[in-house]
């Protein structure tokens, strides 16, 4: 009895340890972020600012334009993910229970292709986008994500999952293909759904490089993008640095205290799947 | 409505499916497709559904070729192997479903659905999920789900193999009292031989895409037209053993023994290749007896006797070939005990060895 | 796992397939010149239509809002022309920006550019040779005009005696210095090597806990070898016969400076604070090697924490030699004639007399135009802020960057070995081979 | 249920594929084909999109590029770092989540965390908790007496660095498949193992360990794949540079690099391939090792 209490004692000591060491940067981050500036060059290090300098948030904010790139940010996060979910409905279904001339050699070409480093396709990408006059468009930032082959092949595994009984008495009940898609088989794969959505939203919100790339004026930044080019400016002011980092990392945050039961359920099974 | 199937046939890649299949089912009947798994019973259910497409041959319902026709247009109703409900309506939804597609309005389709609902004695689970349903109520929604449109045919795919023994045995009358309530002509696939006997108004027996046998079920039970539809029905199964055939006596010998035994019923000479066959008779139409002198019969040594209750079951040996026989439980007997064994009037079966075909000639 | 290992071969063959199909039919066609005779061309000498053009930059902060109040009055100025102004990003950026457009077709009219990129730039025919406006009767320049900007600003924009650029934001190395650490330790601002060595030894304390470097350089030092080189009386790279000449026993001289200071720990380079300027500012270095550019960034936070400075010009070696840093601005060949004369007119706005003086005064850049200095509002200024007025001193001991093209990997290749040879991974010796051998790699591409 | 494909079924199908297939073809696709052929440019004028000559060139620069080589070694040890790493630590992690204790959803979720968040952003934190002077690390270790290490401007500290960063951020990642992994072990094989007689280590060993083989194997190949594809933490962490005197290059650093600041896109591209090969190659030794090992 005793060493069970021990053991137990153990692993809370150790679980405990761990997520200090997971929290302490988002810690730290917010606790500089309302920092004076004499206060984080201090050593030892402050804990609790002498005053909570709030300040700092809209000194950050608008030193850059922070809300433009929060809206663009939105506006590409949102668009994205619901153009993505359609194509990959429709793709997936495709997929799963459509047949048609080259459906295998089709889909092993696709999951194929994700094993390629996605910065190969940068360049390329970026010289079609310029001709067709997207450079520093909404469409730049939106439309080369609007199809993902990961989410098609998650959304597949799914939809045969799903028995096949069920379409067979949705025709019989007088329901064609696409209705049977959009009235039963969409609601039916809510969780994997749900799961798409969310790692596509994160990976959308967060994204760097692509914005960075095909975005030229401060107008169409989003966020990640903004915040570098702000991290020049603001040099070595870190409580302004951090003001400007917990913006951008507190709305995923809230997402995903949200959501979390199908973010953590969704990777669990798009791993154990994939 | 009634159906016809002419030299229906289904080809998947090199199998084939089912072959050349002509039945004529009559408006208002239960038709079983009965046969193992694999003989193409739920193919040729399939393709009256519309949902494969046969590689040749005609459907009729009526007198409509349907082999073009859409499954929603063919005005049937379909209850699947595992009931194929829509998890996430409810009960009330499932059932309106089809009739939401056919544009019914609302009103008239939810009273249309709760009268439905009723008929199979579900009306107060209607706001209740799949899930939260036993597999016997899931069932009934099913059902409910498939007459609801009022369809012309009603097509069940072994609606019973997932439920357990005592509500398999309900649901099946309940089915039962369903159609014959609805008057709807309906095709039933099973594997379930009982369960076919119990059901339906014809049988018809396939194996590996072969039509075998059409007829009631106490026709296919009696008379059945080869040795593979013998074998099939009844249980315990029928005995089969070895004889040889005295064509100039009309009498048979039980191979590797001296038991002769007389031959009174009509036989089809025009089937028999050699003479070698089998005699089938079923363990119920032994009679047994242990005195000897009677005549036309034969000897057996008692091996094993198992009582059931209502029954008892002798098994014993014959030269070589074990047989059972079922007798009256007033009859006593003991293991090692020799005893005589006769055959009803008119029971017996004698297949051809070599094409298995039943000889004796039938009734019709 | 079968399948997968199929499929990727799939992908493989489609590829093979695709790249066997492609090639070849291109071969055939032959190298087009890039030279072409353009003093002759005929420009456009009025505007028909009112026209707007892009101004592609990478100035932020103070220095974005000084270029738009110059772009601003610009606009207001007159009604035909509106320029835009659009912030590119860090300069690597914009040069990245400006080769994708130039592949794209969707270059602004008017882009910054450093003279390495102008000389890639005119291999390539992106940039429109200036002579013509230059010399143009209507809206041209007249001779003291031009004899009015900077000589050496104004060579740096010439290509075989064509104009291709015009000086925008020029800035030059300086030394900012805390005064009252140097006041504390007696000492005066140095003015060669030996006192830098001396005074960043000395001033190298620590106090109330924090620790005060002698000497704080920019990160970027490793790339500006060639100024300490120059200093030590060596060579960098001859422009015209292209050769790499810093492995010599002066840029070995300039190394063993450097380094032994970054080895005793009296100079260090930024580091993680990204520049200098504000440690300096903070207290944190005594002297501060930095860009003239950066006074705006020293001076506020200097005001804000209380430290005194001044600067001075860069101590000498064997010689004073500082770099001349900062861009040009040069317009798009791809523009239309209108764009060019319209992004012309904004050159010679935006580089007169008043606003290159305006925009000194506000950025720390120096004035490109000699009557800049001996205009009143920056004389007094500088008499107000000595600090502005260093860069002008220097300009005899001014230099360029080299405009070979390839200069660019060149320098990169160079400052990658220099940097191992800071953070000791390298010996000077083996530094300096290795910086030879990837300069020549890269001259020969 | 086999179905045929026919050409209206074809046709059909097509309709639906046809927005994900339009965006797909236009920017997976085509840029993979694309790259793969500009890899053999070794004369190409990139403005006027003219290749004059074609070749191996640019392969031959890159094996003799020293530059390349580190990279690949940076790489090489950046995999090493973090996978087995990752694994263990996450592995022990989801195993004392999985024992019957109380807030499993709030340990869970804690670990969770840092995986989604942007990296951008987080290595901007990081560059502040690494910092030399005033990092809340350093001073840690100066609470156990530990010497105060240049993180991010000692060439020999920036892998390891980028290597912890990396680990606390994936960590989560890990222990959620992990967990469920675990989830999925019949627990009568626990039971059945105990009445035995085998005690709590030989039970991991025996039971445990192999029942989570699928899992280990998926996400170590998952792992390496995505680690060898290290770019934006390298990035963000150094601020636009890879490290100290390029001392944590990698290989997708020295492909941007080639790519976007020489605009060599020939030597990119090739790189780009050999890179695909490295991990084309490396995955398949590990579905060989995974064949052997895994025990069901």
């Amino acid at each position: 009895m005793q060493r069970a209490a021990f053991s137990k004692g153990f692993i809370y000591l150790v679980l405990i340890i761990g997520s200090v060491c997971m929290l302490l940067p988002f810690a730290w981050m917010f606790i500089t972020s309302i920092k004076s500036p004499g206060e984080v060059m201090m050593m030892p290090p402050v804990w609790i600012p002498e005053d909570f300098k709030w300040e700092n948030y809209k000194e950050a904010w608008s030193m850059a334009p922070f809300a433009r790139y929060t809206i663009n940010s939105i506006i590409v996060t949102v668009l994205s993910t619901l153009g993505e979910l359609v194509t990959t409905i429709l793709a997936a279904y495709a997929f799963s229970r459509m047949h048609f001339y080259g459906r295998d050699i089709l889909f092993s070409i696709l999951l194929g292709t994700m094993m390629v480093p996605g910065e190969v396709l940068l360049i390329p990408n970026y010289v079609t986008l310029s001709n067709l006059g997207w450079i520093d468009q909404y469409q730049a930032l939106i439309i080369p994500w609007l199809a993902s082959i990961f989410s098609i092949f998650l959304l597949r595994q799914f939809f045969l999952g799903i028995p096949q009984e069920l379409s067979y008495a949705a025709k019989i009940d007088g329901c064609n293909n696409f209705r049977f898609l959009w009235t039963i088989m969409v609601p039916l794969a809510k969780p994997a759904l749900i799961t798409i959505v969310l790692l596509k939203a994160i990976g959308s919100w967060n994204s760097f490089l692509w914005p960075l790339i095909v975005t030229q004026s401060k107008e169409m930044r989003t966020l990640p993008v903004g915040l570098t080019s702000f991290s020049t400016e603001a040099g070595i002011n870190y409580e302004l640095l951090m003001a400007a980092s917990t913006m951008i990392i507190l709305p995923m945050i809230i997402l995903y205290f949200c959501l979390q039961r199908y973010i953590i359920e969704g990777v669990a099974k798009a791993g154990i799947k994939g | 409505m009634k159906i016809q199937l002419k030299e229906l046939s289904m080809k998947f890649d090199d199998v084939l499916a089912v072959n050349g299949l002509n039945v004529h089912i009559n408006k208002g009947e239960l038709v079983s497709l009965l046969g193992p798994s694999g003989c193409g019973k739920s193919t040729t259910l399939f393709m009256l559904a519309g949902l494969y497409k046969p590689s040749s041959g005609e459907m009729y319902f009526g007198d409509t070729l349907v082999n073009n026709v859409e499954p929603e247009n063919r005005g049937i109703g379909m209850v699947f192997q595992n009931y194929a409900l829509y998890p996430h309506m409810t009960v009330l939804k499932n059932i309106m479903f089809p009739l939401k597609m056919a544009k019914v309005p609302h009103k008239k389709a939810e009273e249309k659905a709760i009268e439905m609902a009723n008929l199979v004695q579900i009306g107060h689970l209607l706001d209740r999920k799949p899930k939260q349903l036993s597999g016997g109520q899931q069932q009934r929604v099913a059902i409910a789900r498939a007459l609801v449109k009022q369809p012309q045919l009603l097509l069940l795919d072994e609606p019973l193999s997932n439920l357990d023994a005592r509500l398999r045995i309900e649901m099946r009358e309940e089915i039962r009292r369903i159609q014959q309530e609805v008057g709807i002509t309906t095709i039933f696939v099973t594997h379930d031989q009982e369960e076919a006997m119990s059901i339906s108004d014809k049988v018809l027996l396939m194996k590996d895409g072969q039509f075998q046998q059409y007829s009631k079920p106490q026709e296919m039970y009696d008379h059945p037209v080869n040795m593979f539809v013998g074998k099939f029905m009844g249980n315990p199964p029928i005995n089969m053993i070895p004889v040889t055939f005295d064509h100039k006596n009309l009498s048979i010998q039980i191979n590797g023994t001296d038991e002769k035994l007389k031959v009174t019923s009509k036989l089809n000479y025009e089937l028999v290749s050699g003479n070698q066959m089998l005699l089938g008779v079923r363990a119920e139409d032994f009679v047994l007896e242990k005195l000897e002198g009677i005549s036309n019969s034969f000897s057996a040594k008692v091996d094993l006797v198992e009582r059931t209750g209502r029954d008892t079951l002798v098994h014993a040996t014959v030269g070589n070939h074990a047989i059972r026989a079922l007798v009256n439980q007033d009859f006593v007997v003991k293991p090692s005990n020799i005893v005589k064994l006769s055959i009803r009037k008119n029971r017996l079966q004698l297949f051809d060895a070599e094409t298995e075909l039943n000889l004796v000639l039938g009734k019709e | 796992m079968k399948k997968f290992v199929f499929s990727v071969l799939t992908v493989l063959l489609v590829f093979a397939l695709a790249a066997c199909g492609n090639d070849g039919d291109k071969d055939s066609e032959s190298k087009v010149s890039a030279s072409s005779d353009s003093s002759s061309e005929k420009i456009k000498t009025d505007i028909s239509s009112p026209v707007e053009i892009d101004f592609w930059h990478a100035m932020s902060g103070n220095h974005e809002i000084a270029l738009q109040k110059i772009t601003d009055d610009f606009n207001s100025s007159q009604e035909d022309i509106t320029v835009k102004l659009v912030n590119q990003g860090s300069y690597d950026d914009l040069n990245t920006k400006n080769m994708a457009a130039a592949k794209a077709g969707n270059l602004p009219a008017l882009t910054q550019a450093y003279e390495d990129w102008m000389t890639n730039y005119i291999d390539h025919d992106l940039i429109t040779d200036l002579t013509p406006y230059v010399t143009s009767d209507e809206v041209g320049l007249s001779k003291e005009e031009v004899d009015d900007i900077v000589q050496i600003f104004r060579e740096a924009n010439t290509w075989d005696g064509k104009y291709y650029g015009m000086p925008f934001n020029k800035s030059t190395q300086i030394m900012y210095y805390n005064v009252d650490y140097f006041e504390e330790a007696g000492l005066n601002a140095p003015t060669t090597w030996d006192e830098l060595r001396d005074a960043a030894e000395k001033l190298t304390t620590e106090k109330d806990g924090r620790k005060i470097v002698g000497l704080g350089l920019e990160n970027s030092t490793s790339s500006q070898i060639n100024q300490w080189v120059l200093q030590a009386g060596g060579n960098y790279l001859d422009e015209d016969s292209g050769k790499f000449l810093m492995n010599s026993p002066e840029g070995k001289e300039a190394l063993e400076f450097l380094n032994g200071m970054f080895k005793d720990g009296s100079a260090r380079l930024a580091g993680e604070d990204g520049y200098m300027s504000e440690p300096f500012a903070r207290g944190d270095a005594a002297i501060y090697f930095g860009s003239s550019a950066g006074i705006p960034y020293v001076a506020a936070p200097a005001k804000e924490n209380g430290v005194n400075w001044a600067a001075a010009p860069l101590p000498k070696g064997k010689q004073a030699a500082t770099a001349f840093a900062g861009t040009n601005v040069a317009i798009f060949s791809s523009a239309t004639d209108d764009e060019k004369l319209a992004a012309w007119e904004f050159i010679k706005f935006l580089i007169n007399a008043d606003n290159t003086t305006y925009w000194a005064m506000e950025t720390g850049y120096l004035p490109v135009r000699y009557s800049a200095l001996e205009k009143k509002e920056w004389v007094t200024f500088t008499t107000d802020h000595p600090e502005y007025g260093v860069g002008e001193k220097q300009f005899d001991a001014g230099f360029y960057d080299p405009r070979l093209a390839g200069a660019y990997e060149l320098k990169n290749a160079v400052a990658k070995v220099i940097d191992k040879v800071f953070l000791g991974e390298l010996t000077e010796d083996e530094g300096l081979k290795s910086a030879e051998e990837a300069a020549n790699k890269s001259l020969k591409k | 249920m086999i179905q045929k494909p026919t050409f209206t079924s074809t046709w059909k199908a097509l309709l639906y594929l046809l927005p994900a297939l339009v965006i797909l073809l236009t920017f997976n696709i085509y840029p993979i084909i694309k790259s793969f052929i500009m890899s053999f440019y070794t004369d190409y004028d990139f403005f006027k999109d003219i290749v004059y000559e074609y070749g191996l060139d640019n392969f031959t620069y890159i094996f003799q590029d020293a530059e390349f080589w580190k990279s690949v070694v940076n790489t090489l040890v950046f995999v090493i770092g973090v996978v087995p790493l990752s694994i263990v630590i996450s592995l022990g992690i989801a195993i004392l989540l999985n024992t019957k204790i109380r807030f499993k959803g709030i340990f869970r979720s804690i670990y969770f965390l840092p995986f989604v968040t942007s990296v951008i952003a987080i290595s901007m934190v990081w560059r502040w908790l690494y910092h030399t002077d005033y990092g809340l690390i350093n001073y840690s270790l100066g609470l156990f007496g530990i010497e105060k290490i240049a993180w991010l401007t000692d060439p020999q500290w920036a892998m390891p660095a980028i290597i912890i960063m990396c680990i606390w951020k994936g960590l989560g990642y890990n222990i959620i498949i992990f967990l469920a992994g675990l989830q999925n072990i019949d627990q009568q094989l626990y039971l059945a193992a105990q009445i035995d007689g085998a005690k709590p280590w030989k039970r991991f060993m025996n039971i445990t360990l192999p029942m989570l083989s699928p899992t280990m194997f998926f996400i170590s190949i998952v792992s390496v794949i995505n680690s060898f594809k290290v770019f934006d933490e390298v990035f963000a962490l150094f601020d636009g540079k890879p490290g100290p005197a390029y001392s944590a290059q990698t290989i997708v650093y020295y492909i941007f690099e080639k790519f976007y600041n020489e605009w060599e896109f020939g030597i990119a591209s090739a790189a780009a391939i050999i890179l695909f090969v490295i991990i084309f190659l490396i995955t398949l030794i590990q579905l060989r090792l995974g064949r052997s090992r895994i025990i069901y």
